[in-house]
Parts: structure tokens; C-alpha cells; sequence
């Protein structure tokens, strides 16, 4: 079969660029750990409430400007809402849902993590900035899917 | 037919070559699986126990050598497993209750180690050993909490421990049965719970009957 | 010339200490991508051996069934859970995967299954359709680790993995018998 | 300008074919094509229409009535045009392309053609009952646990019947064939056929073992709990190649129809081929990253199917190098000189050009979106926010649909035996143009926005008149611009379809394949084992698929129990 240089040429820069995407993702996920969230712990979802952490959602400090925040969501709401931490603090999220599946999104962060029923969704992010984070629900469920939103303050 | 004749040869040739790999890759027919090539090169070796200091339930700490002129028979186990480790020390308390009571704490002691030292303080076996009636005298619960020294035991009785990373972990599981010289001297199918009792019945009574 | 080098160098990478201890971590990539690998390794150089050997091959290999014979002796070989375990403990045992794998399996295979007829070539995927069945059910309900150095669900998961291949050739084989080829085509031209 | 009617010159090439193409069409057969082309752009109208509410809607424009919920509106819009007017329009398209390359349909074939109809139908009947009764807003992924009412899944169930009796049709038709052509090369269209029909039966066959197995038991309170996780897994299996059949469906349009209508030679066979074939295989397997950052999925897991992902982006891009090598070539043989002189050339007058080509090109930013996307990290940014909207609305909305808009101008023209008017030329490049323009700005707006938070999948909300929020204002009244401009290119495209079907001038239309090169290189037969490739699948999928779903099966939680949250 005969294929032309520039045919060549241009299906080694795709097939290269494919492989620079691959070796770019596996050494940001792997080697500097910034993989997607993929936390395997499960719950039993009809038992959130009884089972710790989750029969005491909120948040507590763990370290000098380190924060664990646990967190239920829930049709349509976060619990504990309206957070609050200091300017500079890490902040490691523990979710889990109480029914349908829903998401957990701060905009202008790239705190972004499906949280589902039966599952348990950890995501850690440092705030830098001080002002007040939107937190929303980004999976579309039920009714007053556009009303589930919250904010972090950050002082 | 001369290349005929040829291709038999070969034939007979690879299917030598077939026999032989499998009769050395299985320990001639008896050994399908690493575990059942473990268990029966430890029989064959005989390793001595290693040097190490146990902590047991009641967070007395004490050389293994404490326990020599008995045998002693072993199960690796954790308390957080939920699968066979249950099995194994539910299985290791019926071979208790078949032995004869004369023979129980003189002439053999059980002993469940904790190959999870980090958290298996001895509060917690103290309470994990309830579960099955084990009297922490005669039946003993231990961690070895000095990391080198568990890995060379478990590296000499060919126990392989895997973290998965959830807090589990995956182990091969057997009871060894530790003579008084402080020997390995065999190791049993923790499955078959009446065979391994009545082998160390016989075990015992060869040893006192003289 | 040109497939032996492709095929060493194909070879080196999988040697490559940090590759072949990532792919066997997995148990399934272990059996079910390194391994064929290996195989696929030796099918790419077997042109180069033979050409420089012809008469080798067609002297002790005349009707192909010494070759597939020794390919299916290897590849049952390293099917045995203990093997799998060996080739992580003991270094002998790791060599030997990396040497017979392509030469004693892929390169034999790819002499033979040119001469074999179509009943002989179906003969082998039954074999091991069946042996995969087989292993795969074995893996999947084993009361206990078969192997020592994986995970029980790492082997269940191998389990299906053979179940599914198995499967995969079953539709080939199904394919094979009720659709006759030669309806279809009128030569299959090989390039 | 190329003359759109085809003229009496023309037919010179027509008379050496087979003899169903020198009478035109197979009423028919054409009769079967018109049928789901009539469905098809009925869904376009009426998606169209909700998508506009939609549009305003979160535009802050309208306020739905208390009576219609934004979520069932959602769900409808997104089955209409997902589901009924790509698959309407693929069957549609390629059984015509099956009748006119194959020497026309056998009847029993006719008749599963007719069979899947109104299996399909009946389903989407089916599905649309609860959907009008507000009782499954549950959108067109039906994520359990949320749970519509049982009806709304036995519609499916429907639906994914009539697409197994259209593929066995499909299949039947082809091996007859191949039966009565021994040695021969299966017709490309027909190839492209094949495969699509392959990968349509891959994909419901994971969808029907969800809806099946999964969530009927499951909301007949059969089975108390549901896996959650499995049953996201099996869905995206099914949907992302769902999608992707649609494309694979435009991409035939691009190989074998468009180099005809600017008058060149196909693109090399066997290359081509080499595209149908790899696109099959490893297509399936793409699904997972949807998942990306879902819990109870290993990164390595994660990190693999990326891999798997982007491998389908080679195939694309040799694609890409293909379609701009054939307009090159096909612009020198028109005269065409300089570096840039052939693109000038180029039929822009055509409709059925212009249309086509504006979608080629509008694949290039959107595959670029789906790279991102598929990677770990950087779908982290943009997952599940409009950016997915703004994508998919330039992959499907554009690439797929205005193909599908091109195609209509000569299919359908094709199958009523009707021609193609200058007038109505004129009109389709008025819409082609509205179209263009309303998209850019939708998707624009849509990614944009997106990078900056604002979710999909929500009806219009300033979350408590939160600051940053108000923000994204200007470029949620942008989209709704863009939408009430689609709403437009809808409407003109619906009556241009029905026009042409019904009150166009009489006359020949050609069904466009085009030829391969006079000395074109021969191509393998291993081409055609598709055996074999269906076996590779199957095992590729298997590889893929067996870690992650044994590991949700084995490692699950309790299920969860159905709610209605609506």
C-alpha cells in the first residue's frame, strides 16, 4: 500500500500528539497526583446518616490550615452549607449522597467530583484567594436541581 | 515417508520436552498451584521458627522461645479481615475443642498472630480473641510489632501478605503446626478441620505415649 | 532482517524492568496482554527464522503439527496459576517466560497455522476455547487464592477475562461453521 | 457554479450501472426512506421547538408555564434529537444507500425494515406517554436511581428490538450479496453500512442488559437496590457509541458521497476502509470516560480508557488528512493553481457541498474539545458544566446534523423522484448560513460559559443572585440568541425536507457514490472478514470492560432504592 510522505508526516504528528497527550496525563496523574477523583470506599446509601463519618457531616480542622470537611448532599442541598476556612487552608472533601446521584462543583476551582449513592467521593483543594466560592450541584437531580447550591467563604 | 518419518521424531520430541517441563514446572505432577508447591516445600524444609518477640492480649511481651518444649500451632491472621480470617480462627477453635483437655497448654499451645501490628494493639486482640472463646493462655493472640522481624517469619513460612489498599489484605492461610524444638513440622489444611485434629492427636500421643 | 530487530526491540521493551512489573501488577494484563505479546513478538520475527533456516522448518515441521503442538504445550504451561506466581518470585522462571513465549510458541505458531488445514486450525480454538472455559470457570469460583501473589478478585476478574475470550471465539467459531467462506469469496488473497 | 439538477450529459455515467439506477429509485424501498426521513426531521421540528424553550429559558428570557416542567422538556429535546432524528435518519440513509449499491432490498429484508419501523415507534410511543405525564424527567441517560415510571423503560426496550431487527435486515441484505458476488469487494457505502450496523448492535446490546436486567426489575420492585455505578457504566457504553455512530454515519457521507458531488474519485479504498475498521473495534471501549471522575473507579482504570479514548482520535484524523487531500486533488483537476487555488474551485454554490463541508470543518475544534475532555485532568475542569453542551452541539448539531441537512437536499429529492430546484439550492445555503452562525454563537457561548462554572442540565438560576454568577449572563442571552437563530434553520430545513418530499418539480435525482481512481491499487481482501472483526471487538471490549465492571459487581455498595425527585 502506498501512502504519500506528507500522509506519513501528518499521521505521525496525530499518532505523536496522541502519545504526548498520554505521557503529559499519566505523569500529572501519577507522578504529581493530580488524577481525577477516584476515592473506592462504599456506604451503605440507605445508612448514611447512621454510619461515621456521615452521622456527624461538617467541618474540622486537622492540621495548622488543614480542614477535613465531611459532607452529605442531598435533594437539594449540601450539608454542612455555608462553610467557612482561612485564606491559604487545604481543604479534603468527604461526600457521599443520600439518594440521587448529584455533583459537586466550586466554580472558578477545579473542584469538580460526581458523588453518588453508595459511594464514597474524596477531593482536596487549597484556597489561596479569599472572596466566596459557589458551590453547585452540576448533575441534574430532580425538581430543584437549580436551586442546590451553597457557598464556601474564604477570610 | 523419510519426511514423514521426521516430523514423528519432532513430535515425540516436543511432546518429551511438553512432559518434562510439566513434570519439573509441577514438582512431578503433585504441585498445580504455588500454594500447594509452598506448603509441600515447607514440609520438606522444616524451617526453624525465627527469632521474635510476640505481644500478646493482655500486652505481655516475650520471646517465642518462652513457648519451646510445647508444640505450637500457628494461624496469620488480622482482626479487620472480614472474610477468612473468621474462618480460619472459628476453624482453629474447633480443633481446640477436639483435642483432648489433658494435652491443651502442656503439651501444645495455639497461637493466632497478627501479621497487621499497626492496628491490632492488644486491646484490640484482647477483645478479637473473645469472639472465640480463646483463654489468651492456652490459646494465645499476638502481634509482632518489630516490622523486620514479622517480615522475616512470614518470609521463612512463606506467608504472603498483600495490601489492596483499602485497609485489607490478601494472605494464604494454613495452620502450622511448630514442634518443640521450635521446628516447623507441618502444615495443615485450616479447612479440614477433624483431619488436622486428629493428626496432631496422633501427633501428641506418639510424643507422651514413649 | 528488518522483523528480527522489530521483534527484539519489541522484546527489550517488554523486559524493561519498570514495563514488565507494571503489567504484572494486574494479573489479567499479565496473562492476557503480556503473554499474547510475547507470542505476537515471536510471530513477527518467525518470517526472519524462516528464511535463514528453510530447511529446519520444513524438515521438522512439514505438516505444521509438531510446531502447533509445542505452541499449545507452552501456552498450557503458563495457563497454570503456579507458573503465574513463579514468574514474580523466581527469576529462572521469569527468563524462561521471556525466551519461550515468542520463540517456542509465537514462532512455531505462525510456521504451523499456515499448514494446518481448516479442520486442524478449528481443532486448536476448540481446544482452547474450551480450555479457557474451563480455567475461567475454575478462577471465578475457586474457594481459595490459587495464586499467592494476586488478589482473589485480581483472579475472578482473570476469570472472566477468559470467559469473555472464550466467548469471543465461539462467535468465531459459530461464524466459522454456519457461514461458509467460500459462499462469500471466491479466493482469499493473502498479501 | 456546479449545476445542481443533474443534466441529460451526466447521465453517461448512469447508464453503465446496474439496472435499478438507470430506473432511479425502488419506489419501494424508497417508500421505507421516506418514512424514516419523515419521522426523523418531524423530531427535528419538534426538538427544535423545546430546544428553543430550553434556549430562553436559561437565557432568563421565559418563564415556563407552571404546567411544563424544564427537565421533561430537557428529556424530550435530548431523546428527539439523540436518538430519534440520528437513528431515524442513519436507518434511512443507509438503507437507501444499501438498496441503491446492492441492487435494491430483498423483500424480506423490506419487510424487517418495516418491522423495526413500527417497533421503533411503538417504543417511542411507549417512552413519550410518562414523559408528557411528567413521570420520567429522568433525561435521556436515566441515571439510576433516579427512577421513571416501568413504561418509560419498556420503550426503550422497544426501541432497542427495532434497531436489532433493522440491523439483522441490514446484515441479511449484505451477505446475500456477497452470497451473489463471490470475490467481490463489498460496494464502500454498503461497507460503511456494516460497520455501523455492527456497532449499533455492540452498543444496545450494553443498554438493553441495563434497562433489561437492571433497572425494569429494579422499578417493578422486583429487586430492592441498584448498582449505581454499574448501571452508569453500561449506559456510557452504549452512549457514547450511540454518538459515535451517528458521526461514523457522517463520515461515510465524506468518503463516498461529497467527492461525487464536487465531481472527483473517491479517496484510496483500502484506507478508507482502514478507517470503517479500527472505528468499529475500538469504539466501544471510548464510553468510559464520562466517568472520569466518578468514585469507585482506579485512576489506572481511569488512566487506560484514555488511552482508549483518544485511540479513536487516530482514525479521525486520518479522516481529516483524507477529506482535505480529496478536495485538493479534485480542485487541481478542475484547474485549480497555486498552493490555494484548488480551494477556490470548490463547488461553495452546492448546498450539498457547503453544508457538508462546513460540518467537516467544525469537527476539527470539536474532536480538539473531545480530547480534552477525555483526558483525566483536564475534564476535571470542564466535566459535566455547558462546555459539554457547547461540544456536543458542535459534534452532533454540526458535524453529524448538517451533514445530514446536506444529504437531504439530494436523498431526499432521490427518493420522490423529484430534482433539486436552484430555488430551493438557494434556500438550503440561506439555512446552511443561519445554521453556521447560530451555532457558532450557541456553542461558543456554551463552552465559554462553561469554562467559567455554569453547569448544564439546569433551568435558569443565578443561585441566590450569587456575584460571580450574574457574570455568566451575557453569554446565557447569547445562547438563547443562538437558539431562537437554530429555531429559524429548523423550521426552513423542515420545509425544505417536505418541499422536496412532496412538491418539488419531478424528475431524476442520482444517488452520488462516488467512483474509485481509474488506476486505483487493489485492496486486500482481509478487508472484508468481518468475522473477525466482530470477534476482535468483542474481545477488545472484553479487555476493557472486565476489570472495572467485575471490580463494581464484586466491590458494590447496597443498592439504592428508586426515587422521584421531580
Amino acid at each position: 500500500m502506498k501512502m504519500h510522505l506528507d500522509e506519513k508526516i501528518w499521521l505521525g504528528l496525530s499518532f505523536g500528539m496522541i502519545m504526548i497527550f498520554m505521557l503529559i496525563t499519566g505523569y500529572q496523574g501519577f507522578a504529581l497526583e493530580m488524577g481525577p477523583p477516584s476515592h473506592k470506599e462504599t456506604i451503605d446509601p440507605q445508612k448514611v446518616d447512621q454510619t461515621a463519618p456521615f452521622d456527624q457531616p461538617g467541618i474540622k480542622q486537622i492540621g495548622e490550615n488543614e480542614y477535613e470537611v465531611v459532607m452529605t448532599l442531598q435533594i437539594f442541598s449540601f450539608n454542612p452549607a455555608n462553610i467557612e476556612v482561612p485564606a491559604g487552608s487545604t481543604v479534603h472533601f468527604t461526600m457521599t449522597s443520600k439518594d440521587v446521584v448529584h455533583g459537586f462543583q466550586v466554580a472558578n476551582t477545579n473542584l469538580n467530583a460526581m458523588v453518588m449513592p453508595g459511594h464514597i467521593t474524596k477531593i482536596t483543594q487549597k484556597f489561596d484567594k479569599p472572596g466566596k466560592y459557589l458551590v453547585l450541584c452540576n448533575e441534574y437531580c430532580g425538581a430543584g436541581h437549580q436551586v442546590m447550591s451553597t457557598t464556601i467563604t474564604v477570610k | 515417508m523419510i519426511k514423514n518419518k521426521n516430523n514423528v521424531i519432532s513430535i515425540a520430541i516436543v511432546l518429551l520436552f511438553g512432559c518434562v517441563l510439566f513434570f519439573i514446572g509441577t514438582d512431578g505432577f503433585t504441585a498445580y498451584t504455588a500454594e500447594t508447591a509452598r506448603v509441600n516445600k515447607l514440609i520438606e524444609d522444616k524451617p526453624k521458627f525465627p527469632d521474635v518477640t510476640l505481644e500478646d492480649s493482655s500486652g505481655r511481651k516475650y520471646p517465642i522461645s518462652e513457648l519451646e518444649d510445647k508444640y505450637v500451632l500457628i494461624t496469620f491472621m488480622y482482626t479487620s479481615c472480614t472474610t477468612v480470617c473468621l474462618q480460619l480462627e472459628h476453624n482453629m477453635g474447633q480443633v481446640y475443642d477436639l483435642l483432648p483437655s489433658k494435652y491443651r497448654g502442656k503439651e501444645i499451645v495455639f497461637l493466632s498472630i497478627s501479621f497487621d501490628p499497626e492496628r491490632d494493639t492488644p486491646a484490640r486482640l484482647n477483645s478479637y480473641k473473645d469472639y472465640f472463646n480463646s483463654d489468651g493462655e492456652t490459646w494465645r493472640m499476638a502481634r509482632i510489632s518489630n516490622q523486620s522481624e514479622l517480615d522475616s517469619l512470614l518470609k521463612k513460612f512463606g506467608v504472603i501478605v498483600i495490601p489492596d489498599g483499602n485497609g485489607n489484605f490478601a494472605h494464604n492461610s494454613a495452620f502450622y503446626l511448630v514442634d518443640k524444638k521450635g521446628k516447623l513440622e507441618d502444615v495443615l489444611d485450616y479447612t479440614k478441620v477433624d483431619e488436622a485434629a486428629s493428626k496432631i492427636v496422633n501427633i501428641l500421643d506418639e510424643e507422651v505415649g514413649e | 532482517m528488518n522483523r528480527l530487530v522489530y521483534g527484539l526491540l519489541l522484546l527489550i521493551s517488554l523486559i524493561l524492568p519498570p514495563v514488565a512489573n507494571l503489567m504484572e501488577s494486574v494479573m489479567i494484563i499479565h496473562m492476557h496482554m503480556q503473554m499474547p505479546m510475547l507470542v505476537i513478538i515471536g510471530m513477527i520475527m518467525a518470517r526472519f527464522f524462516q528464511e535463514r533456516y528453510p530447511r529446519f522448518f520444513e524438515k521438522w515441521n512439514e505438516n505444521g503439527f509438531p510446531g502447533i503442538v509445542l505452541f499449545i504445550i507452552i501456552v498450557s504451561y503458563w495457563m497454570m496459576p503456579r507458573t503465574m506466581d513463579e514468574a514474580l518470585t523466581s527469576q529462572s522462571v521469569e527468563i524462561f517466560k521471556f525466551i519461550s513465549l515468542p520463540f517456542l510458541a509465537g514462532i512455531p505458531l505462525m510456521d504451523s497455522w499456515k499448514k494446518l488445514s481448516s479442520i486442524g486450525k478449528n481443532s486448536v480454538i476448540i481446544f482452547f476455547t474450551v480450555a479457557f472455559i474451563g480455567i475461567g470457570y475454575l478462577y471465578i469460583n475457586a474457594p481459595n487464592p490459587l495464586c499467592n501473589n494476586y488478589l482473589v478478585i485480581d483472579q475472578i476478574i482473570l476469570g472472566w477475562g477468559f470467559l469473555i475470550t472464550a466467548i469471543g471465539l465461539i462467535i468465531y467459531l459459530l461464524y466459522d461453521f454456519f457461514i461458509d467462506p467460500s459462499a462469500y469469496e471466491e479466493v482469499a488473497e493473502e498479501e | 457554479m456546479e449545476t445542481v439538477i443533474p443534466q441529460a450529459g451526466k447521465a453517461k455515467t448512469v447508464f453503465k450501472e446496474k439496472a435499478n439506477k438507470v430506473l432511479g429509485v425502488n419506489l419501494q424501498d424508497a417508500l421505507i426512506t421516506k418514512a424514516y426521513m419523515s419521522v426523523a426531521f418531524i423530531a427535528l421540528f419538534l426538538g427544535g421547538i423545546l430546544g428553543l424553550l430550553q434556549g430562553l429559558n436559561r437565557a432568563g428570557l421565559l418563564e415556563l408555564p407552571s404546567w411544563l416542567n424544564y427537565y421533561q422538556v430537557l428529556t424530550a429535546h435530548g431523546l428527539l434529537l439523540v436518538v430519534v432524528l440520528s437513528a431515524f435518519f442513519m436507518i434511512g440513509y443507509y438503507y437507501a444507500g444499501l438498496s441503491h449499491t446492492l441492487g435494491g432490498l430483498l423483500p424480506k429484508v423490506r419487510k424487517i425494515a418495516w418491522i423495526g419501523f413500527w417497533l421503533k415507534i411503538f417504543g417511542f410511543v411507549l417512552v413519550l406517554i410518562p414523559l408528557l405525564l411528567n413521570e420520567a424527567s429522568v433525561m435521556y441517560t436515566f441515571y439510576p436511581p433516579m427512577a421513571a415510571h416501568p413504561v418509560f423503560y419498556f420503550g426503550l426496550v422497544f426501541i432497542v428490538l427495532g434497531v436489532w431487527a433493522l440491523s439483522i435486515g441490514a446484515f441479511i441484505q449484505v451477505a446475500n450479496w456477497r452470497k451473489n458476488n463471490k470475490g467481490k469487494h463489498l460496494p464502500i457505502l454498503a461497507f460503511f453500512a456494516t460497520g455501523s450496523f455492527v456497532l449499533l448492535v455492540g452498543a444496545t446490546a450494553f443498554v438493553a442488559v441495563e434497562v433489561l436486567f437492571m433497572i425494569i426489575p429494579w422499578t417493578l420492585g422486583w429487586t430492592d437496590g441498584i448498582n449505581v455505578l454499574l448501571a452508569r457504566t453500561l449506559f456510557w457504553a452504549f452512549g457514547h457509541t450511540a454518538v459515535n455512530i451517528w458521526y461514523l454515519t457522517a463520515v461515510s457521507v465524506w468518503y463516498c458521497i461529497i467527492p461525487k458531488i464536487i465531481g472527483g474519485y473517491r479517496w484510496n479504498d483500502f484506507l478508507t476502509r482502514m478507517v470503517v475498521i479500527p472505528l468499529v473495534i475500538m469504539n466501544i471501549t471510548g464510553g468510559f470516560h464520562h466517568q472520569i471522575i466518578d468514585p469507585g473507579i482506579t485512576p489506572e482504570i481511569k488512566f487506560m480508557h484514555v488511552f482508549m479514548s483518544l485511540a479513536i482520535g487516530f482514525p479521525s484524523l486520518m479522516t481529516a488528512y483524507a477529506m482535505f487531500r480529496t478536495f485538493e486533488r479534485t480542485g487541481r483537476a478542475k484547474g485549480g493553481k497555486g498552493a490555494f487555488g484548488w480551494f477556490k474551485k470548490l463547488p461553495w454554490g452546492d448546498v450539498r457541498f457547503l453544508s457538508p463541508f462546513i460540518a467537516m470543518a467544525a469537527f476539527a475544534p470539536a474532536g480538539a474539545g473531545g480530547i480534552v475532555q477525555s483526558t483525566n485532568q483536564l475534564d476535571g475542569v470542564v466535566h459535566n458544566t455547558l462546555w459539554i453542551v457547547g461540544h456536543f452541539h458542535l459534534t452532533l448539531g454540526m458535524s453529524v446534523v448538517m451533514t445530514f441537512f446536506g444529504v437531504s437536499y439530494w436523498l431526499i429529492p432521490y427518493i420522490s423522484k423529484r430534482v433539486l430546484t436552484p430555488q430551493m439550492n438557494k434556500l438550503g445555503i440561506v439555512q446552511t448560513i443561519i445554521w453556521t452562525i447560530a451555532m457558532i454563537m450557541m456553542s461558543g457561548a456554551q463552552h465559554t460559559v462553561g469554562l467559567l462554572g455554569a453547569p448544564r442540565r439546569t433551568s435558569y438560576t443565578t443561585y441566590g443572585e450569587f456575584s460571580s454568577t450574574l457574570g455568566w449572563d451575557p453569554y446565557l442571552t447569547m445562547l438563547g440568541i443562538g437558539a431562537t437563530l437554530l429555531t429559524i434553520g429548523v423550521i426552513i430545513q423542515v420545509y425544505a425536507v417536505f418541499n422536496m418530499m412532496f412538491f418539488a418539480p419531478k424528475g431524476e435525482t442520482e444517488f452520488p457514490v462516488a467512483e474509485e481512481e481509474e488506476n486505483a491499487p487493489k485492496t486486500p481482501y482481509w478487508t472484508e472478514r468481518w468475522g473477525l472483526w466482530v470477534v476482535l471487538t468483542v474481545i477488545v471490549v472484553g479487555m476493557a470492560y472486565v476489570i472495572p465492571i467485575v471490580d463494581m459487581i464484586v466491590n458494590a455498595p447496597p443498592g439504592s432504592p428508586p426515587f422521584k425527585t421531580w
